[in-house]
């Protein structure tokens, strides 16, 4: 449970660049560390049906959401060799061209780091229940869905 | 509980219904009071966890109905 | 030509996380990209024959190292549906728990991303000629080997 | 040219070699001038590019020993 509270996985509005570099340079006292393999997820401007996608807005049912990073994230390290791993996710309005997902998994050596990372992203992707509005320019909005 | 899409269709997020011994029972309910619901995909969880139609409900349960996720 | 010579692939010592922060903020404008994946190599202090590595100091044979960068990324430019791409490496002293290689790839969706950034690192680690010293507390270094 | 371990054992990075037909007989010299390089694994190229032992040369071209790389 100390663990879980120390870091929680979901950051308001969109993840800022300055964030990632602070938790990259965090890792600098692990000199175990070989290979870090970061994800970010970024809003895309898609067009649907002659619309612009100008931003999403996330919403979750949190109790659950982080029931099932902690699950991944267990996971993850029981099936893969890694020195640390975070994952941060944005809740509430994300701009396209901002970042939404922040995973980040540090090992020995690359194959762990690549292997598990992927990973952790499709498993989010297919069981974290998170939604997302995509908002148009004319205010109007569609529900998104995970391929 | 409702989330996402199926609580902008349903125009509430959190109901109660009494008397439903298992989830067909109650998502039988929900589709009855919200018939706008009925072409909506979801999964559903009692506490937190994914359950089928058949699983069997306590009084007090928190059960919700999850549209597909689009985390990420 | 050109595309070569606007970005160095050689960075004189370690790559700094701010470094990282300000190319992952500069791909805000770039609004079709839906997943990054970034791997970062780190210099680790490894325990040889009871001494500790302190540093690598990396050299390179550098027209050969450059035109192997640019075959690698034409290569993942056909291979995969990518929007961008970027290399650094370091040259010179990198010390431990610092940051010596930075692969940045940009794609629509998140399997073209995460395929070509291994792909790319995989190529790096096996034809850039490249070397790293080392280098331990005592002054004394071992030469580095890939595998 | 010599790289990384190996010119670290010569002590120096460039040399000039004549009356070298191919790769063969110029590594034989270089093996020769250099004994201590006998147990140093290495790969050729010539103009930046990857040749085996039977590869010709001209006069003037640049050949360089690359030992194990190790970018990254």
């Amino acid at each position: 449970m100390k663990e879980k509270k120390r870091h929680n996985v979901f950051v308001k509005g969109s993840i800022s660049p300055q964030l990632i570099a602070d938790s990259i340079a965090k890792h600098s006292t692990k000199t175990t560390i070989g290979a870090h393999d970061i994800f970010l997820g970024q809003v895309r401007a898609d067009v649907i049906e002659n619309k612009n996608v100008l931003a999403i807005d996330y919403s979750t049912y949190e109790e659950m959401a982080e029931e099932k990073f902690h699950e991944i994230r267990e996971a993850a390290f029981s099936k893969f060799d890694l020195t640390c791993m975070h994952i941060y996710h944005s809740i509430g309005k994300v701009k396209a061209g901002e970042i939404c997902l922040f995973v980040f998994v540090s090992s020995k050596h690359r194959a762990s780091a690549f292997d598990a990372c992927r990973y952790i992203v499709e498993e989010i992707k297919a069981n974290v229940p998170i939604w997302g509005k995509e908002i148009f320019e004319d205010e109007t909005f569609v529900w998104k869905e995970n391929k | 509980m409702l989330f996402g899409s199926l609580a902008d269709l349903a125009g509430k997020s959190e109901l109660w219904f009494s008397n439903c011994q298992d989830i067909q029972s109650l998502k039988d309910k929900l589709l009855n009071e919200f018939p706008e619901l009925r072409n909506s995909k979801f999964l559903i969880s009692v506490d937190k966890k994914l359950v089928k139609d058949n699983h069997q409900l306590q009084p007090g349960t928190e059960v919700a109905f999850l549209p597909p996720f689009a985390g990420g």
